[in-house]
């Protein structure tokens, strides 16, 4: 999301250099226990990513993923528990037919998968944790901005007006 | 809600350090529907906690967020002082600004914008949380046990001490399972029927104990606290009320000659028979398909011969229905067999012993009826082909146990004991017999079980060779063990006039059946799952039912008991209060726009939703839709996710809270 | 009929009865008419082809306009009210709103190659969009608007504008109508003030012969149309018919999908949405349609719609009994898009044809 | 065979063993038919069976409109049956409450539609009673070539192929009517609380949409391609259907509408299901 | 629509013109002044105009109604349920049921919505003037009743008696209950308060029973009577045919319908049933005029 719909009050910040904006949406037992052990051993990773905390990874829906990029997400992460690992049991072995067939669709669809990482993570893997997160925003700063969904947000017919109207008002 | 406070917590320096906080509070304090936003060193310090408290009070708030550390941490610290603040505990959530933000990072700024979002994501979640009230389920204080073997017997006496009511049902006449079957157990040799038979007494004179015999259970309905149990009591055409067991029926019975099953085959029964003379309830069953009167209508003698008239040959099956709140598992086990004919198809028999044709090539159970006073031959080791006694014999450990290619890969625990204990107790019958055991690793980790098998090999002389049998084959009136010692690095054929194999501990053929029918989880092996291999050893991922014995993995008598008394305190857990609370993060249906396409119903690990049928006055069906039992729902919410037009929803992260956060990241 | 919207009526029927001018067009200026009515900054909609699909769309160039074929698949009202359009929008901070009212519909459009079915919709739905309240969205675009339709030379089974009392070569709507009298020339028909205007402004009309008429050009295609329904049958029978069961006899088949209203040029119902991100929003005006079964649901979740066969039958009552009822004039011209386009072959002359023949035939007979 | 179909019609209405046949008649427009409702045996002479019947009538199982008016029978070709095994596999009609009169088909479509070479169930899988020969099942044909074709393009040339084709939609929901596996109450596209899918039709609204779309019809779609025949703005919307046909049969070995008794593909896991994809 | 009606039907409130003709669908900003939990899921708003200018010179006739628009989620039919003798604020009263009104629920005092309107048309107060009024409301529909009572009430001396007949599922969903406490102290309005069977408190001093069963015991004269029902389809369903049987004609009795609304103005089709629309030729209808319409509302 470009920074000139910052409120007005704040003098137009120069520019900033754009920064990558990841949604990460993860099973409560394992991956975000896993991200709490790599904050424990203070590990260092990236802080672009925002992580939304959901039961399981069978809570994980696919228009949690389009609308992630409906709202400006340059990349999604999913993550949940080891198959067999799930705290309910089966949750992560639907999920993971749910991911199977969703990123066919968003493959065939000409989304890049490079911005849609699926992984699992247990409670002990926080060292994995960190290193997916670093290797996300590594690869989506190489990427760059999604330009693409960007350009079907541009589309946003109150939007466009308002950048220009915005400037006129100053 | 529309008065939301913000808590900023600074952790001491833990997040202060990375995340300016201030500015964390004062950029939330501009988010529509936040009342109040502040930073404190230590939120869950007692005056962080009083702070919230008053906050909710004065500025009337209807959610609060606190910023600070995990949720795992404490969001029960938090949620309590919410309440004591007069606010329902689910309308208070917690950003994680520490573990995922402040320790983690190292740019500031960035930090800040971060723990920035992690805030504006839950108070936009905040904004559409509901109040929720924990769950209340009845609880019916009376428990099933199903099997009446040790495990059974200990699960329901324990928890009838505890002052409960108990339903055991056990298939066979009688209760008292496999380990009424033994002769002496290890590694005390106390003879089992001694340390037995006064529990199975306690059983039948506990009043609190309703003990059902000969039967077995048909059906299992509802959920933890409030099954509904339908068990089908199997005519037994002797009325039990009437019978005092003195025997004049089966003594004076026609039919000698039906393989006795508690004899495991070496010994016969009658017709009309109690499996073993301690047999409680010491009631006789007619066997209906081998009594004469059944078959072909004729006979009749134990009608004639009993003088109190208790056989009633009209009897029929009886289906008894009775409520329980918890159900107790100790079906036991079964001895693997070397036949041709396997339960489980990845199983195959032993061609090298060949299979079960040997009369004098016999299993374990069986040895322990030759070696029992009460059994066919009255204790004393005689080959079942011909009656002699045995000088020469040998004890082969593993087999089918720990033998990937026969398709059981697991070790069954107890076998090396009780090898041990019968190459013991037939020395001390056949003073110069000679003892033999084939054995790969001698497993004997119990209390005293190592002093056991050493006082075996060092005092009666049991020769024991490590090394795998190969093949068996009948010479004359011997059989002939070839085998490998690979100790000495040789070949070994010993000529046995008895063999004895520790056949694999494996569950009963129908152990899949009943997993299904109560509803919990089955290995691939068909031993129950428990819930928790190291941490919930006794309880299943369905609420309310617990196992015991070996039903869940091959154990010895020891840990049976203790786990039937684990179960039995699990139970007496749950009987504790008259009412269940559960945590009231379930899922509930949208019925008016529900469709019935059962998506959810096939994906809830627990079978919490079931088909429902919503019909006018008149009684005529309108629609069917699912329906959630609040009982069973442990919220893992794959139903929403199933659900193709979102007609069921889980409190605490329905779709409504899940797309507020998604979009609270929009405004960025 | 109320007040006001009377002397609406009255100006109407002068437009109506000014005497057209008759001009000429050569057929290769066809294309100079285009590149003048870009040159004089009108935003120019035309057929446009795009492999089997025809649809209304803005050109920047003579040659992307297709005219061949019967007629395009969508209608132009698109160009007037379209399918999704910013009312307005507003930012919201804490305690403020900022309303702006930005909508901007001040360049004036042309639509080219349009058929006489579509361009007499234009006259029909005016009198909806200044019923009492006055849409700015439709007016103000109507007024800048200047409408060249070129009259039909072939029909196809769905067309039915002769049974609206319209013909492939009627001129209502149209500001300049253009029919193909020979090989090389047009026969224009300048209608309006605006059609004269224009017709100046490019200069590529020369005057026209008395001998130039267009019955013998459309001739054929009158013929061949014929008339397959009796217009004056339809409303008295369906004043007295709501509850029939021949309507669900004809519209049982009706899966309630848009189309029929979406391609229709005189369907006009709409919905007003709010779309917002979390610091600001707009409000958006969309097409809807009386098939969807939520267009009526109450708050309750009570429908007094509540199956296919009454929201059916809802599209034909409004067309042809409420719509005439409140403001004189039938909602359709006869373009057949609805019958063309219709997945499950409903057919409106199907069941229009079975209305006006009740007394004669039998229900719904083809 | 149409007269077989019209006599086997008003048996069974006449014994009263149904109260509807729902089956085709001949259309207004040339080259077209329209679904009809026989309720009177002397009407079944209205019933017809040509190349033009494309109406997948599967989708009359489940509507209120036919359904109040009694059990049916329905004259279905093999992939309107393999919509409504799918139908009966997710409850939504029961076996025994319908009749299917089978029909051999060789093909819809003047040329045949792209769905007809390839097509496995010329002779349905599911009936109680067929009419014309039976046609055996063909085994070498690649159901997906144009999936495994379109694959071959860069991400970019798919991006723009779907940009374009979706910036197209106006959001009449035809596709969404038509189909018979589209049978709920409330479309998740009509809810606002939340607004997941945007009803303005706009690309990104129609993103959306259409993804939606296509994945609540992953492992459910028979490929009967009424959705692409009732576009009225011919977006390839069967393409996509088909690729997530081939995903569930390559990563499940699950083909939808062969097996009433089959778990749908996404309500069933197998622990040993492929997850190369996952880090 | 009657001619008056038509003439008065140019929105009075001044839009900011654009260019040329205004925007019809512009709505007004303004600010919740109080806000009142009537129910534990009923509010009613006092709302004024951000802009005062516009208070001053903003008109209604009472019974018109509005749509509110909550900016960022969308916009609702609400009826104006205050009287048009209130010059310095109007009021609405909405349950939470949908998307806007449950964002609604969530504001507080302060806070800024929009306004559109008036539309619709209105009690003919004049026709009403020198007759005993009854007015009959069931639920969440006091409000376009509780406008009319205010009003009457307001210009007392100009008509006859009036009575009250008000009735609610429970005591909990009786809405303004301050003010059914001040017209029971009032000796000039004789009103009667029912909740159905089984919904009583055990200190409720009211009536017990369904409304059409109350109104046959309270039986008011029909003479020279003009009745107002308002309330769910079910309750108009069961009370028309007593209001009939008391001898009242059907013009006499009027009521509003209730249908899907969202433009306001006639355009959107949404609310046409037979050739009615409901938005501009109701909502307000006699009894007579709603026998002609098809069974459509």
């Amino acid at each position: 999301m470009s920074d000139e719909t910052k409120t007005e009050d704040k003098p137009a910040a120069a520019e900033k250099e754009w920064q990558p904006r990841i949604i990460a949406f993860v099973c409560n037992w394992c991956t975000y226990a896993g991200a709490d052990l790599a904050g424990t051993s203070r590990m260092v990773y990236e802080p672009h990513v925002r992580i939304i905390k959901l039961p399981c990874s069978g809570r994980i829906d696919v228009s949690f993923i389009i609308k992630a990029f409906e709202q400006g997400a340059d990349g999604v992460m999913v993550s949940g528990c080891h198959p067999g690992d799930c705290h309910y049991t089966a949750g992560n072995y639907h999920a993971r037919r749910r991911f199977g067939g969703f990123r066919d669709l968003l493959e065939f669809c000409g989304f890049d998968m490079r911005r849609v990482v699926f992984s699992w993570v247990s409670a002990a893997e926080g060292k994995k944790w960190a290193d997916l997160v670093n290797e996300a925003v590594a690869k989506i700063r190489e990427l760059g901005p999604f330009k693409e969904y960007q350009k079907l947000l541009a589309e946003d017919i109150w939007r466009k007006e308002e950048t220009n109207s915005d400037r006129e008002t100053g | 809600m529309s008065r939301i406070g913000v808590f900023v917590c600074h952790c001491g320096e833990n997040i202060a350090r990375m995340v300016d906080v201030t500015r964390v509070a004062e950029e939330t304090a501009k988010l529509p529907g936040v009342a109040v936003s502040v930073d404190y060193r230590y939120m869950c310090s007692d005056p962080g906690q009083n702070m919230i408290k008053e906050a909710i009070r004065e500025h009337k708030l209807d959610g609060v967020v606190v910023a600070a550390c995990s949720p795992q941490m404490h969001e029960p610290t938090f949620r309590a002082a919410v309440v004591e603040g007069g606010l329902n505990p689910y309308l208070c959530e917690m950003a994680n600004i520490r573990e995922h933000c402040s320790w983690v990072h190292t740019d500031k700024e960035l930090a800040t914008q971060k723990a920035i979002d992690l805030v504006r994501i839950m108070v936009e979640k905040v904004g559409k949380n509901q109040e929720l009230f924990p769950i209340k389920v009845p609880v019916t204080k009376r428990a099933l046990v199903i099997g009446g073997g040790i495990a059974g017997i200990q699960a329901a006496l324990d928890i009838a001490s505890g002052g409960h009511e108990v339903v055991l049902v056990e298939r066979e006449p009688s209760i008292g399972g496999n380990m009424a079957r033994l002769s002496e157990t290890f590694p005390t040799l106390d003879c089992s029927q001694c340390i037995l038979t006064p529990r199975m007494v306690e059983v039948d004179r506990d009043p609190r104990i309703t003990l059902y015999t000969y039967a077995e259970v048909e059906e299992v309905g509802g959920f933890v606290g409030n099954f509904k149990v339908k068990i089908r009591q199997k005519a037994k055409s002797v009325i039990a009320d009437l019978c005092n067991g003195c025997g004049d029926c089966w003594n004076k019975c026609p039919q000698k000659k039906i393989p006795s099953e508690f004899d495991a085959g070496l010994g016969y029964r009658t017709a009309i028979y109690v499996p073993f003379p301690q047999a409680v309830p010491n009631t006789p069953v007619i066997d209906r398909e081998r009594c004469t009167k059944f078959l072909k209508d004729k006979c009749g003698i134990c009608e004639k011969v009993c003088t109190l008239n208790a056989i009633d040959y009209t009897m029929e099956d009886e289906i008894i229905e009775v409520e329980v709140g918890a159900i107790v598992v100790a079906t036991g086990y079964d001895l693997f067999s070397v036949g041709k004919d396997q339960p489980n198809e990845q199983w195959t028999g032993y061609g090298e012993y060949n299979y079960d044709a040997y009369p004098d090539v016999i299993d374990g159970i069986q040895f322990e009826r030759l070696l029992s006073a009460s059994g066919p031959t009255q204790g004393e080791i005689r080959r079942p082909s011909d009656g002699k006694e045995p000088k020469s014999v040998v004890f082969i450990a593993c087999v089918g146990s720990r033998d990937p290619e026969k398709g059981l890969e697991y070790c069954s625990k107890i076998c090396c004991m009780y090898i041990a204990k019968h190459a013991m107790l037939y020395k001390h019958k056949v003073h110069d017999g000679q003892p033999y055991v084939f054995y790969m690793d001698i497993r004997a980790g119990g209390k005293n079980y190592e002093e056991f098998v050493r006082r075996a090999i060092e005092e009666d002389g049991v020769l024991y060779i490590r090394g795998r049998v190969s093949k068996i084959y009948k010479d004359g009136e011997q059989l002939v063990v070839v085998g490998a010692d690979t100790l000495s690095d040789s070949q070994v054929q010993v000529r046995a006039d008895l063999v004895v194999l520790a056949t694999a501990i494996v569950p009963h053929r129908d152990a899949y059946e009943l997993a299904q029918k109560i509803g919990f989880g089955c290995g691939s092996q068909g031993f129950f799952s428990e819930a928790h291999p190291k941490l919930r050893p006794v309880e299943t991922n369905t609420a309310g039912i617990y196992l015991a014995g070996a039903c869940q993995a091959p154990k010895d008598i020891p840990d049976a008991v203790a786990q039937a008394g684990a179960a039995a305190s699990k139970v007496q857990l749950l009987f504790s209060s008259d009412e269940l609370e559960r945590e009231p993060i379930i899922a509930s249906v949208n019925e008016a726009t529900c469709v019935h396409c059962r998506n959810c119903i096939r994906v809830c690990p627990y079978s919490a939703i079931t088909d429902k049928e919503i019909k006018d006055k008149k009684g005529n069906l309108i629609k069917m839709v699912a329906e959630v039992n609040e009982g069973l729902c442990l919220g893992c919410g794959a139903c929403v996710a199933a659900c193709p037009s979102k007609s069921i929803q889980l409190a605490g992260f329905n779709d409504e809270q899940v797309f507020a956060e998604i979009t609270a990241l929009g405004s960025g | 009929m109320t007040g006001d919207s009377k002397e609406k009526q009255n100006a109407e029927q002068v437009e109506k009865t000014r005497q057209p001018i008759l001009k000429t067009l050569r057929v290769e200026n066809l294309n100079d008419l285009v590149r003048k009515g870009l040159d004089l900054g009108y935003r120019v909609f035309a057929p446009v082809k795009d492999d089997r699909l025809v649809t209304f769309e803005q050109i920047s160039s003579p040659e992307e306009a297709f005219l061949d074929g019967i007629t395009s698949r969508t209608s132009p009202k698109s160009v007037l009210f379209p399918r999704t359009e910013r009312i307005f929008s507003y930012k919201i901070r804490k305690d403020e709103i900022v309303v702006e009212d930005n909508a901007d519909i001040s360049q004036p459009t042309m639509i080219f190659g349009c058929r006489p079915c579509d361009a007499a919709s234009f006259p029909i739905m005016d009198r909806l969009f200044q019923w009492d309240y006055q849409d700015r969205f439709w007016i103000e675009r109507r007024k800048g608007m200047v409408i060249i339709a070129v009259s039909c030379l072939d029909c196809d089974d769905a067309c039915f504008c002769t049974s609206v009392g319209l013909a492939p070569d009627s001129t209502e709507g149209s500001d300049i109508l253009l029919t193909l009298v020979s090989r090389d020339q047009y026969l224009a028909e300048v209608m309006t003030e605006k059609g004269e205007d224009f017709a100046e402004k490019t200069g590529l009309f020369d005057e026209a012969g008395a001998d130039l008429d267009k019955e013998t050009a459309t001739k054929a295609v009158r013929e061949k149309l014929g008339k397959k329904f009796d217009l004056d049958k339809i409303k008295p029978w369906l004043d007295e018919n709501y509850e029939h069961e021949f309507w669900a006899e004809v519209t049982r088949m009706c899966i309630g999908c848009g189309i029929c209203t979406y391609v229709c040029p005189t369907c006009h119902c709409f919905d007003l949405v709010d779309e917002a991100h979390y610091d600001g929003g707009a409000k958006i005006k969309n097409w809807d349609a009386c098939q969807f079964a939520a267009f009526t649901v109450h708050a309750s979740g009570h429908n007094p719609r509540p199956d296919q066969i009454s929201r059916h039958r809802q599209r034909i009552m409004h067309k042809y009994k409420y719509y005439p009822d409140n403001l004189g004039a039938v909602l359709c011209t006869g373009c057949g898009r609805c019958v063309r386009h219709c997945p499950m072959e409903v057919n409106l002359i199907r069941i229009l044809k079975g209305i006006s023949d009740m007394e004669k035939a039998g229900v719904g007979e083809e | 065979m149409i007269e077989q179909i019209r006599e086997k019609a008003k048996e069974l209405l006449a014994s009263g063993e149904v109260k509807v046949v729902i089956g085709y008649e001949n259309g207004g427009l040339p080259e077209t038919t329209r679904p009809v409702f026989i309720t009177s045996p002397d009407e079944v002479d209205r019933l017809v069976w040509n190349k033009y019947c494309y109406a997948n009538l599967a989708t009359f199982l489940w509507r209120k409109e036919v359904s109040s008016l009694g059990k049916p029978a329905i004259v279905a070709k093999g992939c309107d049956v393999k919509a409504i095994v799918v139908l009966i596999q997710e409850s939504q009609i029961k076996r025994e409450d319908v009749v299917i009169l089978g029909v051999t088909c060789t093909g819809v479509g003047d040329p045949p539609l792209s769905k007809c070479p390839i097509c496995d169930v010329n002779t349905p899988r599911e009936y109680d009673c067929l009419f014309g020969e039976e046609i055996p099942p063909k085994t070498d044909i690649n159901k997906f070539a144009d999936v495994d074709e379109f694959e071959k393009k860069s991400p970019e040339e798919r991006w723009e192929f779907w940009e374009e084709q979706l910036s197209k939609c106006v959001k009449c929901y035809a596709c969404r009517q038509v189909c018979p596996m589209c049978y709920c109450e409330i479309c998740i596209a009509d809810k606002n609380q939340p607004q997941w899918i945007e009803t303005s039709s706009h690309t990104r609204g129609n993103y959306h949409w259409n993804l939606v779309r296509a994945w609540h019809l992953a492992g459910r779609c028979v490929d009967c391609l009424e959705c692409e025949r009732v576009c009225p703005v011919d977006i390839p919307l069967s393409l996509v259907n088909r690729r997530l046909a081939k995903s569930v049969k390559a990563r499940f070995g699950y083909e939808p509408g062969y097996d009433t008794e089959a778990p749908p593909p996404f309500t069933d896991f197998k622990p040993q299901d492929p997850e190369e994809f996952i880090k | 629509m009657t001619e008056e009606h038509a003439a008065a039907v140019q929105p009075t409130v001044a839009h900011s013109g654009g260019n040329g003709l205004e925007n019809i669908y512009l709505p007004q900003l303004m600010v919740i002044q109080e806000i009142t939990q009537e129910t534990p899921d009923v509010k009613s708003m006092k709302l004024v105009f951000k802009d005062e200018e516009m208070q001053k010179n903003f008109s209604f006739r009472t019974g018109q109604f509005g749509e509110f628009t909550v900016f960022g989620v969308g916009e609702s039919t609400f009826n104006i349920c205050s009287s048009q003798t209130w010059k310095d604020h109007i009021e609405c009263c909405f349950r939470k049921v949908g998307r806007v009104t449950s964002a609604l629920w969530e504001m507080n005092e302060g806070e800024i919505i929009g306004f559109r309107g008036p539309y619709g048309n209105w009690y003919p107060v004049e026709k009403m003037e020198g007759q005993n009024i009854l007015f009959i409301a069931g639920g969440i529909a006091l409000p376009p009743v509780r406008c009319m009572i205010w009003h009457a009430l307001d210009m007392r001396d100009k008509f006859k008696d009036i009575t009250i007949l008000y009735g609610a599922r429970t005591v909990a969903d009786l809405v303004f209950k301050r003010e059914l406490e001040e017209w029971q102290k009032r000796d000039d309005v004789t009103i009667v308060t029912t909740v159905d069977p089984g919904g009583e408190t055990p200190d409720w001093k009211g009536k017990i029973g369904f409304v059409p069963t109350v109104l046959k015991e309270v039986s008011p004269s029909s003479d020279n009577t003009i009745a107002l029902v308002c309330g769910p389809p079910i309750m108009i369903k069961f009370t028309l045919p007593v209001l009939l049987e008391q001898g009242f004609a059907r013009e006499d009795i009027l009521t509003s319908l209730e249908n899907r609304m969202k433009c306001g103005l006639g355009k959107c089709g949404r609310c046409n049933v037979g050739k009615v629309y409901i938005c501009k030729d109701g909502p307000i209808f006699t009894a007579a005029a709603v026998a002609l319409l098809p069974e459509e509302y």
